[in-house]
């Protein structure tokens, strides 16, 4: 089932790769989409994990919700980056991941260093390792906010 | 005009890029300098197609795009383990499923 | 232990695209800029980054390193067969214009299969030197 | 205009990172470089209207030309302990000679080159024009580069192809065998052919 | 109308803010702040540089491309980002760090 909507999908990107409609083309990406799926599946890429269908719309919202997050964090690097003399005090701080599923957690890891201010540095079991910028991006992380956001769009259910 | 005004900018950031990519003490340095390097050259790739209005030009700013951070897991599993042998987990081990 | 969560989900989630990207560039050759080559480096690409992700083990499980041998003489094969088939039908070698019923269908058809041989023998002979060079030094 | 811009400073930036990575003595930044320098010389071709080349030099510096040199670096560190053998042993006169000798004559061979953009250059007047007119009705491929490589000069391209499988052959000869002997229980079903 | 004064917004302020993540990538003091400035500055540079050009081509498969490379970028840059600071942090990088709490 799952694999039928990765096959359409990637037929779709196909198509909108190709812009052509000639049968030969056609067939040839119909072609490409088996083998590529074939190997997929042969490589066991494709589950729940790395292509969540089911929780395409959730995604989306979060994602709304990230775009905000790092234009503000941008906004605040920016200020950093040009305020004369000595402007950041890096930490060092441990989270963790209360996410219950591995894309929760490869959510949040990857939300926290997409918002800059904030980097990843090791993921173990469910220990995150962050750097942050300053103190004020590691309270806010801290404080669990975006935590909060992922678990309220559900984003991060198994 | 405006895509002279992006071009121009995005050379900018390439020298500036590029000067810390040959000052940068730690070897990490440069490499974050080369990923910066890698995407601003496909916004660079990606103005001069839209400029030039060939969409074809595009797929080689995809290339890039997809495959330009393989580089930087090598690094990651060379420092990691120091070979490139070392047996990873298979795929679906772990997963959920 | 789950070692490197990030980067296993994110590869999964790439690799198949890679592989239909390198699958695109092979076929449109004829209308932008690709190829048998591109298409083969890119597609090799992918296999490079499943195996720095999941281990060399789990890689040689999927295209063990003989069949990557064969695939490699295969295109090699694949590429000069399409000149002899020319030979066979009347014409000289690697002419197609007598592959098909008209001249151009026959031409497109012999650049189609070509790049097709080039594009499997340049990625089994990357990913073998890949092989090579990362299995080396393994006891 | 802008192209120019661009070319020009693409050129400069090529230049810079190449006499750095001549002066530099750590390997693995010296493959960083070789990595911007290949990402310059993409946009370089693209900017120069070279799109498969840009394309060929896209997909193989990104991916595979990285990987393959960390790998090798990865093999010969090992073998490598000592430190601090940063200084080449030998002096620079001998091979700096023969560098600018070599240069020297190049130049000197530019001579006879036609002019930048001569109409009459032998380049412009042999096969060339009948392939930019002809290909599309002969071959019916829209792409010249692909046409040329694939039907006018298939020949050429079987000589490559030839080359990347030799190219496979000898790796596999030189550093595909593995030492068995060390006790290779985990891995003896799949692989004896090598 | 609009639409032309909206992508050189874009274009220009995704400009600027790559030449301000280039500068801050020569102010930071040690390398986990610089990979701050440069690799996460990176995603939304991109993202306004494709929004502006993709809203100078219009609806077309151009676009597509454009807005495809934006997604694989905001997928891989956070991902390359995360890996060399893991690969830093395994190599043995202390990061500079100030403990005042």
């Amino acid at each position: 089932m799952r694999t039928l909507f990765v096959a359409v999908l990637i037929f779709a990107f196909w198509i909108l790769l190709s812009g052509h409609t000639g049968l030969l083309l056609l067939s040839l990406g119909i072609f490409s989409t088996l083998l590529t799926v074939f190997l997929g599946h042969r490589m066991r890429l494709i589950d729940r994990e790395s292509y969540p269908i089911e929780k395409l719309p959730k995604l989306f919202r979060y994602y709304f919700f990230l775009g905000k997050e790092i234009i503000m964090a941008n906004m605040d690097v920016i200020k950093r980056i040009l305020k004369p003399g000595k402007s950041i005090s890096p930490k060092v701080i441990d989270l963790t991941a209360n996410q219950p599923s591995n894309l929760g957690k490869v959510i949040y890891a990857n939300s926290i260093t997409l918002t800059p201010g904030t980097v990843t540095m090791d993921v173990k079991a469910d220990q995150l390792k962050v750097h942050a910028l300053s103190k004020e991006a590691a309270d806010d992380l801290a404080s669990g906010r975006m935590a909060k956001v992922i678990h309220n769009s559900k984003a991060d259910s198994s | 005009m405006m895509y002279a005004v992006a071009a121009i900018a995005i050379l900018i950031t390439l020298a500036l890029a590029l000067a810390r990519a040959l000052l940068g003490p730690t070897v990490y340095d440069r490499i974050a300098a080369v990923n910066m390097f890698g995407t601003k050259t496909v916004l660079l790739i990606a103005v001069f197609a839209s400029m030039s209005d060939r969409s074809d030009l595009l797929d080689i700013a995809l290339v890039y795009a997809l495959i330009n951070f393989i580089g930087v897991v090598a690094v990651l599993k060379l420092v990691e383990h120091g070979n490139f042998f070392t047996e990873g987990k298979t795929a679906d081990e772990g997963s959920e499923e | 232990m789950k070692h490197n969560l990030i980067l296993r989900l994110v590869s999964k989630f790439l690799i198949p695209l890679i592989m239909l990207f390198a699958l695109y560039v092979q076929f449109h050759g004829d209308f932008g800029p690709g190829g048998g080559f591109q298409a083969g480096v890119i597609f090799s690409a992918a296999f490079i980054l499943y195996t720095l992700v999941f281990g060399l083990d789990a890689a040689e499980k999927i295209i063990s390193p003989g069949l990557l041998k064969m695939f490699a003489s295969l295109g090699v094969l694949i590429y000069a067969g399409t000149g002899v088939a020319g030979l066979l039908l009347g014409g000289k070698y690697l002419e197609y214009n007598v592959l098909a019923s008209t001249n151009v269908a026959g031409q497109h058809l012999g650049i189609l299969v070509i790049e097709l041989g080039v594009g499997m023998t340049v990625a089994s002979v990357m990913m073998i030197i890949f092989y090579a060079f990362a299995g080396r030094g393994r006891r | 205009m802008l192209d120019n811009l661009i070319d020009i400073t693409l050129l400069t930036f090529l230049v810079i990172t190449a006499l750095a990575i001549v002066r530099m003595y750590n390997l693995f930044a010296v493959i960083m470089l070789f990595s911007i320098f290949s990402l310059l010389s993409a946009g370089l071709f693209v900017v120069l209207d070279a799109v498969d080349v840009a394309f060929t030099e896209a997909a193989v510096g990104a991916g595979i030309s990285t990987v393959l040199m960390l790998a090798t670096l990865a093999l010969t560190y090992k073998h490598k302990e000592e430190k601090n053998a940063n200084r080449p042993s030998h002096t620079p006169w001998l091979p700096l000679t023969v560098v600018l000798l070599t240069g020297a004559i190049l130049i000197y061979g530019t001579y006879d080159i036609p002019a930048f953009g001569d109409a009459k250059a032998p380049a412009h007047t042999h096969v060339a024009p009948y392939y930019l007119e002809q290909s599309l009705s002969d071959t019916g491929v829209p792409n010249v580069v692909t046409a040329i490589l694939a039907s006018y000069r298939a020949f050429d391209t079987l000589g490559e192809v030839a080359v990347i499988f030799t190219a496979g052959v000898a790796v596999l000869l030189l550093i595909g065998r593995r030492r068995r002997s060390e006790g290779d229980a985990r891995k003896s079903g799949d692989d004896n052919e090598t | 109308m609009i639409i032309e004064y909206l992508s050189w917004f874009c274009l220009v302020s995704g400009g600027l803010l790559g030449i301000i993540g280039g500068i801050g990538m020569h102010r930071f003091p040690d390398f986990y702040s610089r990979l701050h400035a440069a690799g996460t500055t990176d995603t939304l540079c991109a993202a306004l540089f494709l929004i502006g050009l993709g809203l100078q081509s219009g609806f077309t498969l151009a676009s597509f491309k454009l807005f495809l490379i934006f997604a694989f970028i905001f997928f891989t840059s956070p991902t390359a980002s995360h890996s060399l600071a893991n690969a830093a942090m395994l190599g043995g990088l202390q990061p500079k760090v100030e403990n005042d709490a």
